[in-house]
């Protein structure tokens, strides 16, 4: 039942100087400031910003939801619908949640009941709303189950949410705010936990549904590709203030506000180079970026991997249950050039990280072997084994909890030195206050702890920690995707200048192909545990071969409003679980190409022009098909 | 003479706490007919002979009988015996059994059963173990008649038979009996006045008694341990609680009898209404100190002399009791009120000539190690003063506190003191019963056989001669002659002697005096 | 400024920030109260072990401020002289569980090989319950402070292992461990400088709760008869020997159980301010 | 289902190994004999030699050790050295009380503990948030022994509401048994109940923080149901934790409670044997409260699956 609101002319949601205060000790300290936006029947209004900047708090306290005397609404009218929504009680506040305003959060994993059936879950809220019987609720909830498209959804409704995958929870959560119809809907971050192959198939069903139910939308992200893909409005929020609001066209055509256009300058955006060719990634506070460098050619070779494998979960303890074992890595071979980068891409699940930590040593391989600087790793042991480590160091995906807190900055970047150096303290100290300086923080912040800096700051330590001992080898997994996109410019530059002041190698690992695409020299696509394709950065990015790269390429937002992706239907596909690898060619159950021979024959990783080699018993046929074939693929 | 366990059971867990308040009666009504008793201890152990233990002798005296018992005065008297004879040379004993006794099965007592169980009891009690060593024969006259003969006089035969306390020579049917002693007798069958209630009863909690309806009592009055055991009530029920809860059910009509409760709440039980405080027991208890004369600086007899007249028990004893009207301190090792009871060679308190002494032996501060058994209260008490005193003495005092158990089996070990695990002195609370002359009374043995290990040719000798003396007054100046050279040895300190009263309800009648807790004769109204 | 006086810095700022608390201040200066007094306690009264039978029972007055006990026994240097046991039992279980109890914790948490033994060996000392365990190992012992102080401490120390334990195991698993690993870190230098500060707060907390605990576990033993030897004149001693006199001399029993309870409860309160201040999401509440 | 549960039953056997072989040795070790407590002090060392020949005492530790432990597999905890009754039937004679007090508190501490821990939890920061925590700390700060007292005197002696003592058995009705029973039960659930309210409280404030309690108050649920159906069950983890936990406790309580009220149970029995070195029971009753409580911190353990789907695992993997 959708009934238009009582006077059309007015919008569906009008938030007027909305101010919201966050209490910190005996203080009430403003978060968000004399806020106004609003949102019209059947608009997609999204809000944008980076952390911090007040887009959540927004909605919170339209939903009346803002956790209790820790934060509190200091001034502003909602009115929604006709009604003063600031003006309601507790009880009529309740009544309108989840009946005219549906939520959905960021985090599928937690923002389900772990402890209560799916179909449960669906079915309160149109018992609480509706009053319907418990038959009728569930059958609603079965229904809606099918409308956001989870397979098999009648054996779903009995199922818990950590029996479902983290795209599938977060229809159920779509679901749940959809069950009962409401006018707005309210989604804070729908995607940013997601893949992006699911990012691509959760965005088009908000899409569809919203068309479907003429349901107004708010959709807060910090990513302007899901804007350019989804918006119709877009509201620019920064420090707890609005900005700039422009229709989405204008804002990505003609920022007006200087913020709009860092943002817009600092995001990386697929096709746009590396950073050897002289692309400049534009940062906030207007740091340079590197100058041009080509890559080193012919330097040796700082890391060789052959034939890494890793499986778990074969024995849990002489008591435990045996598992059936995960092949997380199997069969990988990589060659890092000195002063190089490699880039390893690949989907949450793929094994990316496992093999990260094989490089580093802090997990044995269950085969193959690992050269680091010249050195064969497999037979070290004891003192030997942790001497290699001079040689190679690590960069983590979060800066916070990768630094010690109790230790300062000086004494966390001086740890490689204590453990692995024969320095004495004055030595330490001299090099660490280089550091310092190499990447950018100040001396007077040595004594500070982590807490004490911002997320930049403190991936700057790491970064810093990583290089003190001058290694050939620095891995860094995931190292900016933590970061807001200003900071993750300035990582991403840091980063490029240090390896062409230090001319360090790198293994970079990512999700995200724009960064790639800015920092690396060779790209190695992975798929549940391999390496299905590999090709210098340029030629991957112009031509890739293997079909899953495709999708890859077609999963990410365009920034572009007039090019969107996802207004089609997708249908929902997902990574297997990697201790159920398919037979054959381990891509084949994604893949719209995939013959009697994918499900016969697993292809290996063969060489093809210009070292671009790929795993696929039909390399190209994903480009060569055309855009027709394309879209069903994605 | 033995540990009077009566706090034993008394102990930690059980003991430790209850309700020190009282509260208003009427929670639980009285039954005529029976009485509900709070015990000394917690009955757990059922076979007299196979242990000491106060609790479970009591228990002898409701289902068996005895031979020859005592009367309020400690003179022997026949009980199952109707009649016996004496020969002159004090070597043959004929003892007629009474009419009509019969075992509660039915099984009438013959000279078999009798045999038996004082053959039982001759392997196990120290006087038994002493007539058994002289017995010559011990034979059956005929179904009821028994004659014991003896290879030397033993003067205190009769005595024996009739003894008050542990081990009582109870007679069990002979398949009993022939239980080996060391092997605990669990089938209660008795031919005594009441008859036990196996199936009422709960280890360490409850134990029942019936009236034997078919017992035939003697015609006497009762009197101690003899006389007519005529039972009055038709069940006894002995419980066993803490005594502050005991306290609490007394007041609220839950408990009719209450053997000795603790001295502190005798004001609280004496000022409820209608109860009475009656010692029963005239013949006390005696506090006793031993040192052990194996241990260096007690195998010095100045040291030991100096020892001797550095405490003073008025503050033990008011420490425990609290009113002077329940004991008496005397330095006798004959307990006031029994036969041989004397003044002679008695040593006091006397700090300066004790100071004198101390010198004079050499004492160099040697740690003094006095064994404590925190779980029960008269040691506890006893030796913590005796502890305070000796420091004031002069002396440099180490209280060594265990539980009971710990503390026997050290005591009896008796390593040597520079091992750290050797003992100097020990506390007990005898009943004068077990003191009444130099032979039951084992403190006076100075044959280094018993704790404290003192020797003694002299003390041997007169014990001899006592033991072959057949006329009691002949014997006391030897009694005597005993004690002046055991006090002038420092073989015990006797602290003098103390009365615990029992406390009963207004509804129980016509308690019988004697040295153990009697059931028989009292009488409840309703 | 050197790394040292960064840390010192730091800590003594930490400290400084606590003890503004009221929470945490007013149980700290009770026990330093009780501390002083009970190191005073020979020095500002009498033998709390001079008997003097005949002065016994007196309630209380200014000669006798808690009037005496069955020994005559001055119930105020007693209690006072208590203090310094249930001082003693309750500091030196804690530092002894505590040292025990993280060094099994620590082993356990890291080293997976021991791990799944001595927890079997932790579990069952936990299933024996606390205060009968207690009991066997004084009849083990024999009676003393220092054995009641010993058989306080083996049931406490697979509490505070077991905190420990879990605290490491999470900790094990943070990013910045694995970071140490990767930077160089030696085993021990792991242990002790990456994982053991970590886990300093909920020892501290689970610490203030032994030392309740201890406390509480000697009166009961003394209670039960197992404690302390009864001349050494222990709270649970003192109201264990009082328990019977209760109606005829209250004031026995009434100054130390008045003092333990508040011992116990000082000490308690410490321990929920600490955790509450430790917890950055319930000192956010409950500020 | 039924191989975890195996293998988990499996998992108690060397906790109980241990604690077997640990009381056995405690007690090996130990100073005091009974042989010597039953034959008394005038016993010459020859009766002592024989009682303890007849005890078994005699035979060294493994020997008794063996015999001990393949009477127990046949389901025999041997006898009472003292009264020489199966340590069964003394069991049997005393159990009733125990189970009975122990069910008590366990029902009371949880029916106050949980409520009054999920009321502040609801309210943190309130002053009856502090109140609540004020009172668990102080139930958390008083020896048992002394909040025993305190309830004799005032509700026993002042008000004359309950007895101060005694034990009244199911058969004289379950009213007299639970009037008998309710002060010793709440002396010895002030502890257990403070644990369980705080625990409950710290279970609730975090799950409180939960996204998916946000999820709910968006779908516009109202508060009470929210906490109810799903803010509980998802802090029932260690709230049925710390109640299994506590049961370790409350069997030591049990010891001090029961004699405090003399309740003629397991803990007097397991206290007086102790002092007695009555081997067999102390034994017997040492590992009867290890199984206690290790079944039911498995039962425990097992709940879990039942609060929180993500430990059925195994059966997920199985299907």
């Amino acid at each position: 039942m959708n009934m238009l609101p009582a006077n059309p002319k007015l919008p569906l949601l009008a938030v007027e100087n909305l101010s919201v205060e966050f209490r910190s000790g005996r203080q009430w300290v403003p978060a968000v400031c004399n806020v106004n936006f609003s949102v019209e029947p059947g608009e997609t209004l999204c809000i944008v910003g980076e952390s911090g900047s007040g887009k959540s708090v927004s909605t919170l306290s339209v939903m009346g939801l803002l956790p209790e005397r820790t934060a509190r609404r200091s001034s502003g009218r909602i009115q929604f619908d006709g009604r003063a929504l600031e003006t309601l009680s507790d009880a009529e506040m309740t009544a309108i949640r989840g009946r005219d305003i549906g939520m959905i959060f960021q985090e599928p994993m937690t923002s389900l009941n772990p402890a209560m059936r799916i179909g449960t879950q669906l079915a309160e809220v149109v018992r609480r709303h509706a009053g319907a019987s418990p038959r009728t609720a569930r059958r609603q909830a079965l229904e809606m189950l099918e409308r956001v498209r989870i397979p098999d959804a009648a054996s779903r409704l009995d199922a818990y949410p950590h029996e479902l995958s983290g795209g599938m929870r977060q229809r159920v959560m779509i679901a749940m705010a959809l069950m009962s119809r409401p006018k707005l809907l309210i989604a804070d971050e729908p995607t940013t936990a997601l893949d992006v192959t699911i990012q691509a198939q959760v965005l088009a069903l908000i899409a569809e549904l919203k068309r479907e139910f003429g349901t107004s939308v708010i959709l807060i992200t910090h990513n302007l590709g899901v804007v350019a893909e989804m918006a119709d409005r877009v509201a620019v929020f920064r420090a707890g203030e609005k900005v700039e609001e422009a229709p989405v066209v204008e804002l990505f055509d003609r920022p007006q506000h200087p913020y709009t256009r860092a943002l817009l300058a600092a995001t990386p955006r697929l096709g746009g180079g590396s950073w050897r060719e002289g692309r400049v990634l534009q940062t906030i506070d207007g740091a340079p970026s590197p100058s041009v460098m080509p890559a080193p050619a012919d330097a040796g070779t700082a890391l060789r991997a052959s034939g890494l494998g890793k499986r778990f979960g074969q024995t849990t303890g002489w008591l435990g249950r045996l598992a059936k074992p995960i092949r997380a890595v199997d069969g990988v071979s990589l060659e890092l050039p000195r002063g190089q980068t490699l880039a390893i891409v690949g989907e949450s699940g793929c094994g990316k990280s496992t093999l990260a930590r094989m490089l580093m040593l802090t997990i044995a391989p269950s085969e193959g072997d690992i050269e680091i600087d010249g050195q064969a790793t497999a037979s070290l042991r004891g003192e030997a084994r942790r001497l290699v480590r001079r040689r190679i160091q690590m960069v983590f995906q979060d800066p916070f909890a990768s630094l010690h807190p109790q230790m300062t900055a000086k004494q966390i970047v001086a740890e490689p030195l204590v453990n692995l150096g024969g320095d004495d303290s004055r030595t330490i100290d001299a090099k660490v206050a280089r550091l310092f300086d190499l990447v950018g923080l100040s001396p007077a912040m040595l004594g500070r702890h982590p807490f004490e800096f911002s997320g930049g700051q403190r991936q700057r330590i790491a970064i810093a920690r990583a290089i003190v001992l001058n290694p050939a080898v620095v891995v860094a997994d995931e190292p900016v995707s933590a970061l807001d996109v200003s900071v993750q410019a300035q990582i991403l530059n840091l980063m490029a200048s240090i390896q062409r002041e230090l001319g360090l190698s790198y293994i970079f690992i990512s999700h995200d192909l724009s960064v790639v695409e800015y920092i690396a020299d060779t790209v190695a696509v992975m798929y549940l545990g391999r390496i299905v394709e590999r090709a210098p950065r340029a030629a991957l990015y112009r031509s890739p071969l293997h079909p899953y790269t495709t999708m890859l390429f077609q999963s990410v937002p365009s920034l572009d409003p007039n090019a969107r992706r996802f207004g089609h239907r997708i249908a929902a596909n997902e990574l297997p679980s990697p201790s159920n690898i398919p037979t054959g060619c381990r891509f084949r159950t994604r893949c719209p190409f995939a013959t009697e021979l994918c499900a016969a024959s697993d292809p290996a990783l063969a060489a093809q022009d210009n070292g671009h080699e790929v795993a696929c018993h039909y390399p190209g046929i994903a480009t060569q098909d055309g855009q027709a074939r394309m879209s069903e693929l994605a | 003479m033995r540990l009077t366990r009566r706090n034993f059971m008394l102990s930690a867990a059980s003991a430790a706490v209850a309700s020190p308040f009282v509260i208003r009666p009427g929670f639980a009504q009285s039954s005529p007919n029976v009485i509900r008793s709070k015990v000394i201890a917690s009955l757990s152990s059922l076979d007299p002979i196979w242990t000491t233990a106060y609790i479970t002798r009591n228990h002898g005296y409701m289902i068996f009988d005895t031979l020859f018992s005592v009367d309020e005065g400690l003179n022997v008297k026949p009980q199952m015996v109707d009649s016996f004879d004496i020969s002159a040379d004090q070597l043959t004993y004929t003892f007629a059994l009474r009419d009509g006794l019969r075992f509660h099965d039915g099984a009438p007592v013959t000279s078999a059963d009798v045999i038996a169980s004082i053959q039982r009891w001759s392997k196990k009690d120290n006087l038994g173990l002493r007539i058994g060593k002289l017995i010559g024969s011990l034979t059956a006259v005929d179904a009821r008649t028994v004659r014991l003969e003896l290879t030397s006089p033993f003067s205190l035969l009769l005595q024996s038979l009739g003894k008050a306390s542990s081990n009582c020579c109870f007679i069990m049917p002979e398949r009993l009996a022939q239980t080996d002693v060391a092997t605990q007798v669990t089938e209660m069958i008795g031919s005594g006045p009441f008859t036990f209630s196996a199936g009422d009863y709960v280890p360490g909690s409850k134990a029942v008694y019936v009236r034997n309806a078919d017992y035939k009592p003697r015609q006497e009055p009762p009197s101690g341990t003899s006389g007519g055991k005529v039972v009055k009530v038709d069940r006894v029920e002995w419980l066993f609680m803490d005594d502050v809860t005991a306290t609490n059910a007394m007041q609220s009509g839950e408990l009719d009898y209450f053997e000795e409760p603790s001295p502190e709440l005798l004001p609280v039980l004496g000022a409820l209404p209608g109860v009475t405080l009656d010692v029963t027991n005239k013949s006390g208890v005696e506090m006793v100190v031993r040192p052990n004369h194996t241990a260096k600086p007690f195998d010095n007899p100045d040291f030991r002399a100096a020892f001797m007249r550095m405490l003073n028990p008025v503050e033990h004893l008011t420490s425990y009791l609290g009113d002077p009207k329940y004991f008496t301190v005397d330095g006798s090792v004959y307990p006031v009120g029994t036969p041989y009871h004397t003044d002679a060679g008695v040593i006091t308190f006397n700090p300066d000539e004790a100071k004198e002494l101390l010198a004079k032996s050499g004492y160099n501060n040697e740690p003094i190690v006095v064994l404590q058994a925190t779980d029960i209260a008269t040691n506890r008490i006893f030796s913590t003063v005796t502890a305070d005193q000796l420091r004031r003495a002069g002396l440099n005092v180490q209280v060594q506190a265990s539980d009971f158990s710990t503390m026997f089996a050290r005591a009896l070990k008796n390593d040597p003191i520079e091992s750290g695990n050797g003992w100097h002195m020990i506390h007990f609370a005898n009943i004068a019963t077990d003191m009444a002359d130099p032979i039951t009374s084992r403190s006076l043995s100075g044959a280094g056989d018993y704790l404290g290990w003192a020797k003694d040719e002299k003390v041997e000798q007169l014990r001899t001669a006592f033991l072959a003396e057949g006329d009691i007054e002949k014997r006391k100046p030897i009694a005597a002659d005993i004690q002046v050279e055991a006090l002038q040895q420092g073989f015990i300190f006797p602290g003098g002697t103390f009365y615990q009263p029992h406390a009963y309800t207004a509804a129980i009648k016509n308690v019988v005096s004697a040295p153990v807790p009697i059931y028989w004769g009292m009488e409840k109204t309703a | 400024m050197t790394d040292a006086t960064a840390d010192t810095g730091r800590a003594a700022s930490a400290l400084q920030q606590a003890l503004a608390r009221p929470r945490i201040l007013v149980p700290v200066l009770i026990l330093v109260a009780a501390t002083v007094l009970a190191l005073l306690a020979p020095a500002l009264i009498g033998n709390p072990s001079g008997i003097n039978p005949m002065a016994r029972l007196q309630a209380p007055s200014l000669a006798n401020l808690f009037g005496t006990d069955q020994f005559g026994r001055s119930v105020a240097a007693r209690t006072l002289h208590g203090t310094r046991i249930s001082l003693l039992v309750g500091a030196s279980v804690t530092v002894a569980a505590l040292l025990i109890g993280v060094t099994l914790g620590l082993l356990s948490g890291f080293v997976a090989r021991v791990d799944a033994v001595l927890m079997r060996i932790m579990d069952a000392i936990m299933s024996i319950p606390t205060i009968l365990l207690a009991i066997a190992l004084m009849a083990l012992f024999g009676a003393g402070v220092f054995n009641a102080i010993i058989a306080i401490i083996i049931p406490e120390v697979p509490r505070m292992a077991r905190v420990v334990r879990g605290v490491t195991l999470s900790i094990r698993e943070r990013p910045y461990i694995e970071a140490a690993i990767t930077n160089g870190a030696r085993p021990l230098r792991l242990l002790f400088r990456h994982v053991m500060p970590m886990t300093a707060g909920p020892m501290l907390v689970q610490a203030t709760y032994v030392f309740s605990a201890a406390v509480i576990t000697e009166a009961i033993l003394s209670f039960l008869g197992a404690g302390a030897p009864p001349d050494v004149p222990s709270w649970g001693n003192i109201i264990s020997e009082g328990r019977t006199l209760f109606q005829i001399a209250p004031w026995v029993v009434i100054a130390p159980g008045v003092c333990l309870s508040i011992l116990v409860l000082t000490v308690n309160s410490l321990g929920d301010a600490i955790r509450d201040q430790l917890d950055p999401k319930l000192r956010r509440e409950t500020r | 289902m039924i191989g975890y549960l195996v293998r988990r039953i499996f998992a108690v056997i060397p906790v109980l190994l241990l604690v077997a072989v640990a009381v056995f040795s405690l007690l090996q070790l130990t100073p005091g004999d009974p042989a010597q407590l039953i034959a008394g002090d005038t016993a010459t060392p020859e009766q002592i030699q024989a009682i303890r020949e007849k005890l078994h005492l005699d035979q060294p530790p493994l020997v008794q050790a063996m015999a001990w432990g393949s009477a127990l597999a046949h389901g025999d905890l041997g006898t009472s050295l003292l009264s020489g009754v199966p340590v069964t039937t003394l069991i049997a004679q005393r159990i009733e009380p125990t189970l009975m007090l122990a069910l008590l508190t366990i029902i009371l501490a949880v029916c106050v503990g949980v409520p009054l821990g999920t009321f502040a939890a609801t309210r943190v920061g309130s002053l009856i948030d502090r109140l609540v925590m004020l009172l668990s700390v102080m139930a958390f700060s008083v020896p048992v022994f002394i909040l025993a007292y305190g309830l004799v005197y005032f509700i026993s002696l002042k008000l004359h509401w309950l007895p101060a003592q005694g034990y009244k058995p199911l058969s004289a009705g379950l009213g007299a048994t639970l009037n008998s029973l309710m002060l010793p039960a709440v002396a010895l659930c002030g502890v257990y109940m403070a644990q369980i309210a705080r625990v409950t409280r710290a279970a609730v404030i975090e799950v409180l923080t939960e996204d998916f309690i946000r999820t709910a108050r968006a779908k516009g649920l109202s508060r009470l149901y929210v906490l109810i159906v799903h803010a509980l069950p998802n802090a029932a983890i260690p709230i049925v934790t710390i109640i299994g936990f506590g049961v370790g406790g409350l069997l030591g309580g049990v010891v001090v409670t029961e004699t405090v009220f003399n309740i003629p149970g397991l803990g007097q029995l397991a206290a007086s044997a102790i002092l007695q070195r009555d081997y067999p029971i102390i034994q017997a009753l040492t590992l009867l409260f290890a199984v206690v409580y290790v079944l039911v911190n498995l039962l425990v353990d097992l709940s879990y699956g039942l609060f929180d789907p993500r430990v059925r695992v195994w059966k997920a993997v199985n299907r």
